[in-house]
This record gives structure tokens, C-alpha cells and sequence, in this order.
């Protein structure tokens, strides 16, 4: 075991799945002799060299469209966006093509494809580089979405990311890059895609978040331990496909669920957990299905008294289970 | 020039006298007589099956038709020149003819028509003329225009990576060689020599939108100097000078010396699609004078005069193909739809291992 | 008042506009001399001209850029994207450009543009002539959304649309524009974005629909009224800003929720209305707040067997509706 | 050549003898003495306020800074051909110098940098250097890059049709012409020879990424003769030049001749962006290069040789220039931060009428 930084452990996974896979390559913005513009990448170019570290034009909807084809003809791209913000000049090659590839050729090609990409706020970026664009692409059968909270999770996810068959939207919270710090096996594991974390066990309220609201979700739930509210927090982990069971299960033991999630609030992701909750587990809930989320202006402004209207933190969730707790 | 699977026991085998004489034509072009029977015969069977899918259409049979029709000459010419099985073509909706050239066979080209549950284009799921396979290296395409340049470019790169020796053929109408995607895939297909060749399938119309209302320039080809990729405009009426193109670009490619983008000026023969009235932007007279730029009259004439063609053998060889668009049209309408349980599979991968 | 069809009404409103206010210009693929694909546009090329109807590249995110452009410099352009399923190219210049201008400028500068598109399936349109992608555009705040389901609100919402000072994206069901017909006054009416409609009153279920749904909605509301089912059906109309205070007061009246959209289940938006109800309304509730809505496939097959297997029609609704009212 | 509102009554007004002597260079331009000394003012101005952002920086007091240092020349000699509140300005990151030349004034710019509530770009909103304001015609512009040349395109669409005389300039890095917004803005500009004014800066990086690794040719301006339209190469380090082929391209713009192209070759002389480290990416011996190709002290140079300046005005205009720069900064810090309850404002528009 060692302590790594969320950032670390990405940089590893990266590494370690090089290493073990000679026809995954990298490409993205300034990812090879800069090593990304948060160093995610950094070192890769200089141990296994410009043709599979590749530093591209400036030109998101060709990095997609280009490891779309690439995956078809024997590669495993793994592509950077440089910030989530930026990735929709690349929506209609994710949409209408990574995700469709299989369906639509009736099985006969695939897309093993993976698309990194950084997104969140508090961290002074403004409207275009602080973005949660996960709903936007949850929506989406036929594309996988991942968005790890601890250095442990991230290796072991992204292992998994790009060694599946199918595209996998890798979002990492910027924030929590360097702030973020856990231990990471040295040796070889993996986390698979499709299970949620229960990160706290508790009885009265069920916490559903992720990413660095799901870090929130846990010192929301210390802050109320002393007034008596048992707090159960899960940890989504992967978005699509969505597990379903350890969420369930949860809400029908604890009859209460709040929804954390750090993207504008109407037609968010946290919506269809919300909706789910609602049309599945009705018959075990004492309180109504709440969301804790962003306020609907379209991104986090810039000024630090504007950015922190709009952030989220833990006193506000913690306020929220008061209320459902206290419903 | 290589045949595929089933074509080698083909009309043109037996046509052409085994080893024997070859024309001028065929001389000058490093090819056989019978590399260019074969090439007539695709331009002809693409033009019996793409007839038979509006004949189709018409009687109510298929609900939606969209082909090549005065694009053939262009297709078979240049992607004459790849390796079926080594190489790959990332086709458009026009893209009959190329298809057949590099494998398909008329039998999977009605599967798709009739959206039958054996279509290996798509399994029925795609409209017709959303060609894929990969028995054929022939990557799925989908609707949205523009996005398979992108695709193209991509197996490219992983042919330039792993050293495969592969070429890229992608194709595309002159009103899609103006999106974005174009741009980007140029540029990077240029910038690292990528062994791709976009032919751009100029028929100066995007439905109703005259090339002089999509671009203010003449030939798309001219946009190539901006990518440091030589840009060839070819005839598409002139089979022969298609090839000659193709073959260039093809040769250049897999001497790694990277991409070309090929304009094929072609003309519409149909309307855009089964859902298009033509009428209300070409005058009859403009139809009339584009019968003039038809690939297939044009090749036969020349073929016949080059002594490559006879009239006994275009005979046969049309009669050969009826039959062969017969016995499609008749299988691919006896096969099975796709059953609603199959409908949930393939949207994510099903045994990865 | 007149009958007509829905793409009559468009047309027509479309028609009116433009000779009301001369800053209104068309722009899009074949709307010229061709009329449109579906002829929403006929006849404005012969009475407006090409300078005001421009026969465009195909290039949509050059048709959404350059509106923006034309909006901040006197005019009002609306835009037609071909087919909804081509509105990703100009994903990023809707969601980055159009519905920031105003927030990002801190009001200085609006954006004043709609954009219409043909979406919805049932026409033998598979995968890429079928989709229904509003779920992308509603969580977008700084963008309004429209999907009128009858002529007369076509008319009147697209007027308003036009006249609206912000972006307003205006999806039209292709299967409707000639098979549903209906009165349209013949002098000048508008009908206000943000207003859903009571289009059926009832007890004991309310069925909150839109588009196509809200037809399927009333026929499954009049299949279960023989078996004494009294339902309420809401057509929303406007998706965003949403009108709230209708819907929830019909569900704290009748205490049942149905929530149906043709889109992918999974993210889509009738899971923000299912969630809002499910949070505001819960003491109201007698029953799960339940979703009928299309399978999470990409989008609908093209043959006929796969595409009535994706379509949702009135007797699946009548059968959540029957489940319903039984819980 | 314009000057606007905070210029006129500068201290280039009362520098040139009035009505006085003219230089050779300024007569071969068309222009005054006086001209050419507030060109070289706006040049230094948007420099020293530069400059000042990067101590801001470097003292904690400001999170970030994106800024120009190297683009001024182009910047300045091209937007001074522009008349403000009549023609539009889209800009980009680094064009403290355009809109300081289109009517900014080093307030407006520092509110900016502090991201106060009377900010004219964004009341704070967005990160300094996103410039925009309706009071000076530049519209607001966002951080994905190029996407505001469709902006400008549709600017200039909008005064072909309202038939309003204007013109209007853009730019862009070199790295966001490869995206596809650039090639469909093009071809459109093109097609309806629209009064749009593209200028790429080109200033051989795209944050780490080399020209080399972005596209495959060495001047971008050859990609304009793919949208019909003239491309210009200029030096950035030539501030005249830059004016010279500024001029010809407003002029054919003003004549409803088209659109142009100019690619001016500047250099980067800091870092990407506070948050960037180029020494990683760049030897000592090229940032010591570059600095030959910084337009400042070329533009100097040439106007001490012309006659145009003397060394005490270039002192005095050094002089004002820095008290300017102070009041800016020292005005800017003291302004309000946007209140919380600002923040749900201009969502939508708030009252329609
Ligand atoms: C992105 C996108 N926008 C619009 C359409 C609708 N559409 C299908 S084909 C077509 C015209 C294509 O013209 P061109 O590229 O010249 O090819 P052609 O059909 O003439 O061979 C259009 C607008 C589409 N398929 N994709
Ligand atoms: C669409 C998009 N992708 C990525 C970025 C991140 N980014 C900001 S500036 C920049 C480099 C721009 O290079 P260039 O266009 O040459 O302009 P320069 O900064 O060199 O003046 C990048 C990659 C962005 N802002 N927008
Ligand atoms: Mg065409
Ligand atoms: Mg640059």
C-alpha cells in the first residue's frame, strides 16, 4: 500500500496499463511533452514515446472520431479532453457514433474507446472550466460513464475503463486532484464498472452522490452524527450503467433518500436516481425523495463571492438530511 | 487488381481468352483485359441493383430507397485499386458500387434494402444504404454526414502504428466535405501522413442545394494544398481516369507517403433519395444533359471501342447480372425479420473475453 | 378559424412572422427553393426572398453559430436543423454559445434565435431520423424548450418563440406535422412559453405527456374511462422554463403520477418531472410516481418489427395507467 | 484612422506638432505623424497594462492571468483600421491590445482582471480576458476556442442584409483554426462574401503544442484560398506591415468585396497562462529568440528612425502610460465585488420589451 493523490493514481493507471497493453495509446492536448495541462499524463511520453503519447491539434471532435476509428483497427485509445468543459465540439462523434457503433452494426464492430476528461468547480475556472457535464451523457445507451472519488477508485476504474469494450467517459474532479490522497495497492488490481461504494453505514437517511460531492456526502454525515442522525452515503461511482440494487436496497432500509449532485439541478443526473428512488422503492419511503444540487445559472461564475454562492459544501447537504430526518 | 470471392468464377473469367491478347487500354494501365471487364461488370451489376431498389420502392415493397445512381464510374474505379481483406473502406449512402467492388455481394446489399435479419450491414437496424461488415473491412456507417471521414482517418492512424500496410478509402458528397469534421480530419490525416484517400463525390447538389450555394469555390480539391495532401479532380464519367487517380493515390499511401483527396465529379442520376422531388429544383433539360455524364454508357463505348468489350459479351455479362439481381431481390425478400428479442442485444458488448 | 395540419400551422406561423417583423430571417439546409424536407418552409423563398431565406451548407454548427452572430447584430434569425438527430454538430454552440451569451456578458449581450427541428419517431426513420433528444437541451439553463402537440399551439407557441428575447429550441414531431389536424384562428393569437395545458380534467391519475405523447396520453385516457378510470392528462408544451404550479397541483389532486416521453427512459427528462413531483408533492402521493418511456436502446430500429417494438402507443400507456390507478 | 472617447485628448494629441510636419512612413500610409504615435501608445499601453497583470499575478493578488504580450503590434496595426461603434470587434484571450484599440480603456480592462461587479465583459462572471462589451461593439466572447468566428461570421451576415456599412474583425490562435468552426465560418464568409475579417495569430503554440504538431503547412493563410477569399502573411513584430494589410482587407470588406484572411507570425513572450510552465516545453536560447520578434521595441526603432519619435516622447508616453496603468489598477482593486444576490440575473432576459 502506498498514499497516492487522485492525480497520482490516475498518472499509475495510465502507466501501469500502457505497460500491460501495447496497443493502448494516448492522445489529447498537450498530453505528451507537457504531460496534460494537470499532468495526468506526465512521463508517459518520455517511456513510451510520440507515437502512442500523441500531442494533437486542437480539435476535440477529430481526437474522439480519430480513437473511434482507431479501436476499430486494433487500438485502445485513451483520450484526453482537456477540460469536460470542452468536450462538446466531440458530442455528435460520442453520441452518434461511439455509442452506436455496436447497436447499430448489429454487434459487428465495437468502439473500446476511453475519454478522460476533468470537470467540476471551486476552483476559480468560471462558466468553461468548472463544468459537471455527466447528464448529458448518462442519457446515452451504448456509452458507459465513470466518475471516481478516491485514488483507489481511480486506478482501479480506470483499469477496468480501459480494458472494457465499450466507450467509457472517465470524469475526474479537478479539485480533488491534489487534494485528494488515499492508499493505492502496488500491485495489480482492479475496480469494475457498474457497482456502487456504500462509504458510510447508516439508518435514517440514505446519501446518494458522487465525485467530490461525494466527500461532501461523508463530512455532511459527520457533521449531523452528534444530533443523533444516523447517516447511510453511497458512492455511485459509475453513472451508466447505474446500480440500481445497492441503491435500492439502501433507501428501503434507511426510508429516506437525498440525491448530492454538483451540476445545475433541473434535468441533472441526480434527477433519474430521484426518479428511480421514487418509482421503486415508494412503498418504503417516510419522506420524499430530496436533491441537493447546483442552482440553474448556466455554470459556476468566476468571482470568488459568485463561485461560492454556486458551489455546494457539506453545511448545505448537512442541512438537508436535518430536514429530511427531521421530516 | 485483385477480384473477390464472388467474382472469381465469375462472366469475366470466362470471358476474357486466358492469357491471351490485351488491348492498348489495359496495356497502359499495367491491368488485363479482364481487370477491366471486371471493372464494367461492377458498373453495371451496381446499376441493375441500385434500378431494381426503385423499381422496388415504387411497387411499395421497401419504404425507403437512397443509391449511387451516375456515381458507380467513380467508385469502382478508385477503390478497384485496394486489397479486399488487407484494406479498408469507410463507404457513404451512395456508396453501391464501392461496396460491391470491395465484397459485397448483391444478395447483402438487398439484406440491407429489405432490413432482413442476416443484413450484415446492420441486422436491419440502419436504413438502407448504412453499409458495414466486418467480413469486408467495411466500417458501420450512420447518418449523420462528415463523421466517417473521421473513422477513416482513425484506422489509418492504427495502420500507421501497428504497421499493417493498410489503406484507407472513405467517401463523402462535396455538401459534407464542408463540415467541421472534414476540417479536422484533414488536417491530421495530413499532419501525419496517415495512408487515408478521401474522395469527395461531387454531384454538385446536397438535395437541393446547388454546389454553387454550398461552397465559393469550384473544386473541393483545391482544399487539399491547406492539409499538405495533393488534391486530384477526376472525371467521374471517365472509369478509367477514376482509376488512374485511385491507383496514385492508393500507391502513395501505402508507400507511406501519406493521404489524397480525390474530387470525383459525378452527376445524380435519381432524385436524393425516395422521399426527394427533383423536379422542383432541376429543370427537365438539366436532367436531360446529366444522362450525358452517366459512368456506365461512357465505359461501355469506351470498352467496345478498346476492343476489351463486345457486344456479344456485354450481353452476357447484362444477362448474367439480371439474373444475379433476380436471385437477390427473391433471397433477400424470403429472409427473416430481426425478432424483438434480438432488439436489446449488441447495445453494450456481450461475452468481452 | 381554419382546420390544419400541424406542419400548415408551422408554416403559416412561420409566414406571419416574417412579414410582421422584417429582422426575421430563415436559415437552414433546403429551406429555400426546396421548401424544407417536410415543406415547413414552402412558399417563403418565392415571397421573402434568398436573402432572407438562405439555402445553407450543410453545416449546422455554422447554422447555430452564425444566428448567434446575426442575433447580437439586429436580426432574428430561426433556424432549421434537418432532423433533430443532426442538431449534435452545434451541441457546443448551442449549450456554450446561444444559452451563455446573456449570463456570461452579465446582460449586455442576448441571443434572440429559434431553432426548429423535425424529431420523434413512428416514420420508418431508425436510428438517425427518429431520435428525441430534448433530455440534452432541458438541463441546459439559458435555453428555452418548446414541443407543441397540436396546430393551434404550434402556431402560437412558435410566434412567441420568435418574438422571445432568448434561445429557443422548437422540436416538432415528424409523425404529427400531417396527421394531426386541428382549428386555428385565422387573425393574430400567441400562446405564452411556460404554460402547460389541462388537456383533459379527471380524478384519480394525472398522465403528464408531451409531443406525440400527449395524443397517446388522452387516446389510453379514453381506453381506461369504460373502466371507470378518471384521468387527468397534462400536456407541458413548454420543457423549459417548466410550469411547475400545473403540474403539481393536478398530482396533489388526483395523488397519482404518470410521467411518459418517447425518449430513453434512463436520464431522460420526464425523469426531472417524475423527481420534482416525487420531492414536492410527496403527501399527496398514493402511489409511485411511475415512468412509461422508450427502451434503453440507442434509438428506434428502421425495421418494422424492431421499430413498433421501441414505439411506445396508447395501450402501453392505458397499462401503466391501469397499474397505476390499481396501486 | 479613428481614435476613441479616453484617446483624443491623450498626450499624442498635444506630442504632434499640430497640423504639423508629416514623415515620410506616415505619408506613404495615408496618415499622420499623430497616428502612428497613437498606434505606438496603444501598442506600449496594452503592454504595460500586460505587464501589470503578471505582477498582479506574481503578488497573489489576482488568481489568473491570460494576456497577449507579443500579439500587440498585430493586434494594433489591424484593429486601427476599424471605426469604432460602428464596426465590430470578436475578439480572444489575448487581444488586450485590439480592444484596448477598439475603445477599451485600461480601467475596463483591469475591472476585468479583478473580475469586479462594474466589470463591462462579464461583471466578474468570467475569467480576465474573456473582453466583451455592448458599449464598444465586441462582443462577449467564451472560452472554447474558435468558436466565435461563427459569431463574427453572423455579425457580418446581420450588415450585409441590414446593409449597415460595418465590418468586422476577428481573431484566434493558430491552434483553434484547426477546429471545424473555422472551416464552416470560412466557407459560409466566403460564399456570401461577407464583410468578416479573420485574423489568425499565429504564434507557433497551441499552450505546449508546436506549430509543427498542428498542422502540416507553415502558413494558414493558404487555407484561405479554399473559401475563395485573399489570405495575407504578415510579421507581428510589423506593426505597420500589420496596419498595411489591416487596411486592404477593411477597405475590400467596406467595398462588399469579401472576406480576408490575415495570418499575422507573432510571438508568445510569457508562459501560455498563469498556470502554465513553458520552460518545459521551451529552451532558454528560443524564449532569448523570440524576443528579437517583440513588436514593441521594433515599432520603436522605426518610428525613432522616421522622425515620428523622439526619446523624450517616448519617455513622456512611458510616463502617462504608467500613471495610467496605476490609476487602472489602483481604481479597479477598489471597485465592489458582484453581490450574491446578482448572481441569478440575466438567466433569461428580464424584462422583454
Ligand atoms: C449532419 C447532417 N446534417 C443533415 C443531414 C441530412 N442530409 C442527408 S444527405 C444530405 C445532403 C448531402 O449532400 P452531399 O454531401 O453533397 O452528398 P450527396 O447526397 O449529394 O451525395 C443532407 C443534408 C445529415 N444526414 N447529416
Ligand atoms: C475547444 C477548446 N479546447 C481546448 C481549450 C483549452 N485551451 C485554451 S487555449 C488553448 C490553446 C490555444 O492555442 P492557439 O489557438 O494557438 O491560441 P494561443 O493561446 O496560442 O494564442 C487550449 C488548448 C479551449 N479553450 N477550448
Ligand atoms: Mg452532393
Ligand atoms: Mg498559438
Amino acid at each position: 500500500m502506498a498514499t497516492r493523490t487522485l492525480i497520482e493514481a490516475i498518472r499509475e493507471g495510465l502507466r501501469d496499463e500502457m505497460r500491460r497493453d501495447p496497443s493502448t495509446i494516448v492522445l489529447g492536448e498537450d498530453v505528451g511533452v507537457k504531460g496534460g495541462v494537470f499532468l495526468a499524463t506526465d512521463g508517459l511520453y518520455d517511456e513510451f514515446g510520440e507515437e502512442r503519447v500523441i500531442d494533437t491539434p486542437l480539435t476535440e471532435s477529430m481526437i474522439v472520431g480519430v480513437s473511434i476509428g482507431a479501436s476499430a483497427n486494433g487500438l485502445r485509445p485513451i483520450a484526453e479532453i482537456q477540460f469536460a468543459d470542452f468536450i462538446f465540439p466531440a458530442f455528435n462523434q460520442l453520441v452518434s457514433e461511439a455509442a452506436r457503433m455496436r447497436y447499430r452494426s448489429n454487434g459487428a464492430f465495437g468502439c473500446p474507446i476511453t475519454v478522460r476528461a476533468p470537470y467540476g468547480g471551486g476552483v476559480h475556472g468560471a462558466l468553461y472550466h468548472s463544468q459537471s457535464v455527466e447528464a448529458f451523457f448518462t442519457h446515452v445507451p451504448g456509452l458507459k460513464v465513470v466518475i471516481p472519488s478516491t485514488p483507489y477508485d481511480a486506478k482501479g476504474l480506470l483499469r477496468s475503463a480501459i480494458r472494457d469494450y465499450d466507450p467509457v467517459l472517465f470524469f475526474e474532479h479537478k479539485k480533488m486532484y491534489r487534494s485528494v490522497r488515499g492508499d493505492v495497492p502496488d500491485g495489480e488490481y482492479s475496480v469494475p464498472l457498474g457497482k456502487a461504494a456504500v462509504t458510510r453505514i447508516g439508518a435514517q437517511v440514505t446519501v446518494v452522490a458522487y465525485g467530490l460531492m461525494a466527500h461532501y456526502a461523508l463530512e455532511a454525515a459527520d457533521r449531523v452524527e452528534d444530533e443523533d442522525i444516523s447517516v447511510e452515503v453511497i458512492d455511485v461511482r459509475t453513472l451508466r450503467p447505474l446500480d440500481r440494487t445497492t441503491i435500492l436496497d439502501s433507501v428501503r432500509k434507511t426510508g429516506k433518500c437525498l440525491v448530492v449532485y454538483e451540476a445545475n439541478k433541473f434535468g441533472g443526473y441526480g434527477a433519474e436516481i430521484a426518479a428511480m428512488v421514487a418509482e421503486e422503492a415508494f412503498d418504503y419511503l417516510d419522506g420524499p425523495v430530496m436533491r441537493v444540487a447546483a442552482p440553474d445559472v448556466p455554470a459556476v461564475p468566476y468571482n470568488h463571492v459568485l463561485e461560492d454562492w454556486f458551489m455546494l459544501d457539506p453545511e448545505r447537504i448537512a442541512g438537508a438530511i436535518r430536514d429530511l430526518a427531521a421530516y | 487488381m485483385t477480384t473477390t470471392a464472388s467474382e472469381t468464377d465469375g462472366p469475366v473469367g470466362s470471358a476474357g481468352q486466358p492469357g491471351g491478347d490485351r488491348s492498348r487500354l489495359a496495356e497502359s494501365l499495367g491491368l488485363t483485359d479482364d481487370d477491366l471487364r471486371l471493372m464494367y461488370r461492377r458498373v453495371a451489376l451496381a446499376r441493375a441493383i441500385d434500378e431494381r431498389m426503385w423499381v422496388l420502392n415504387r411497387a411499395g415493397r421497401v419504404p425507403f430507397v437512397i443509391s449511387g445512381q451516375g456515381h458507380e464510374g467513380a467508385q469502382v474505379g478508385i477503390v478497384s485499386n485496394l486489397r479486399p481483406g488487407l484494406d479498408w473502406l469507410v463507404p457513404f449512402y451512395r456508396s453501391v458500387a464501392g461496396v460491391l467492388t470491395f465484397g459485397m455481394s448483391a444478395r447483402e446489399i438487398m439484406l440491407a434494402q429489405y432490413a432482413k435479419a442476416p443484413d450484415p450491414s446492420s441486422g436491419g437496424r440502419q436504413m438502407p444504404g448504412h453499409y458495414g461488415g466486418s467480413a469486408h473491412n467495411i466500417l458501420s456507417t450512420s447518418s449523420p454526414v462528415g463523421t466517417q471521414i473521421l473513422h477513416a482517418v482513425g484506422l489509418a492512424l492504427a495502420a500507421k502504428i501497428r504497421r499493417t500496410g493498410q489503406v484507407v478509402v472513405t467517401a463523402l458528397g462535396e455538401g459534407a466535405s464542408n463540415q467541421g469534421d472534414f476540417h479536422e480530419g484533414m488536417n491530421f490525416a495530413g499532419l501525419h501522413k496517415l495512408p487515408v484517400i478521401t474522395v469527395i463525390e461531387n454531384n454538385g447538389y446536397a438535395i437541393s442545394v446547388p454546389a454553387a450555394k454550398q461552397a465559393p469555390i469550384v473544386d473541393l480539391a483545391d482544399r487539399a494544398a491547406g492539409y499538405g495532401m495533393p488534391g486530384l479532380v477526376v472525371d467521374g464519367a471517365d472509369v478509367v481516369g477514376c482509376w488512374r487517380a485511385g491507383h496514385e493515390a492508393v500507391e502513395r499511401a501505402r508507400r507511406g507517403e501519406g493521404p489524397t483527396i480525390i474530387e470525383a465529379k459525378v452527376t445524380r442520376l435519381t432524385a436524393h433519395s425516395s422521399d426527394d422531388q427533383q423536379t422542383k429544383y432541376r429543370t427537365p433539360e438539366e436532367l436531360e444533359r446529366e444522362r450525358l455524364r452517366d459512368p456506365l454508357p461512357c465505359f461501355r463505348e469506351q470498352l467496345l471501342e478498346a476492343g476489351v468489350l463486345s457486344s456479344e459479351l456485354v450481353e452476357r455479362i447484362a444477362a448474367e447480372i439480371a439474373a444475379e439481381v433476380n436471385d437477390a431481390t427473391d433471397w433477400a425478400e424470403q429472409q427473416p425479420d430481426p425478432t424483438v428479442d434480438s432488439a436489446t442485444r449488441h447495445v453494450y458488448a456481450e461475452d468481452p473475453a
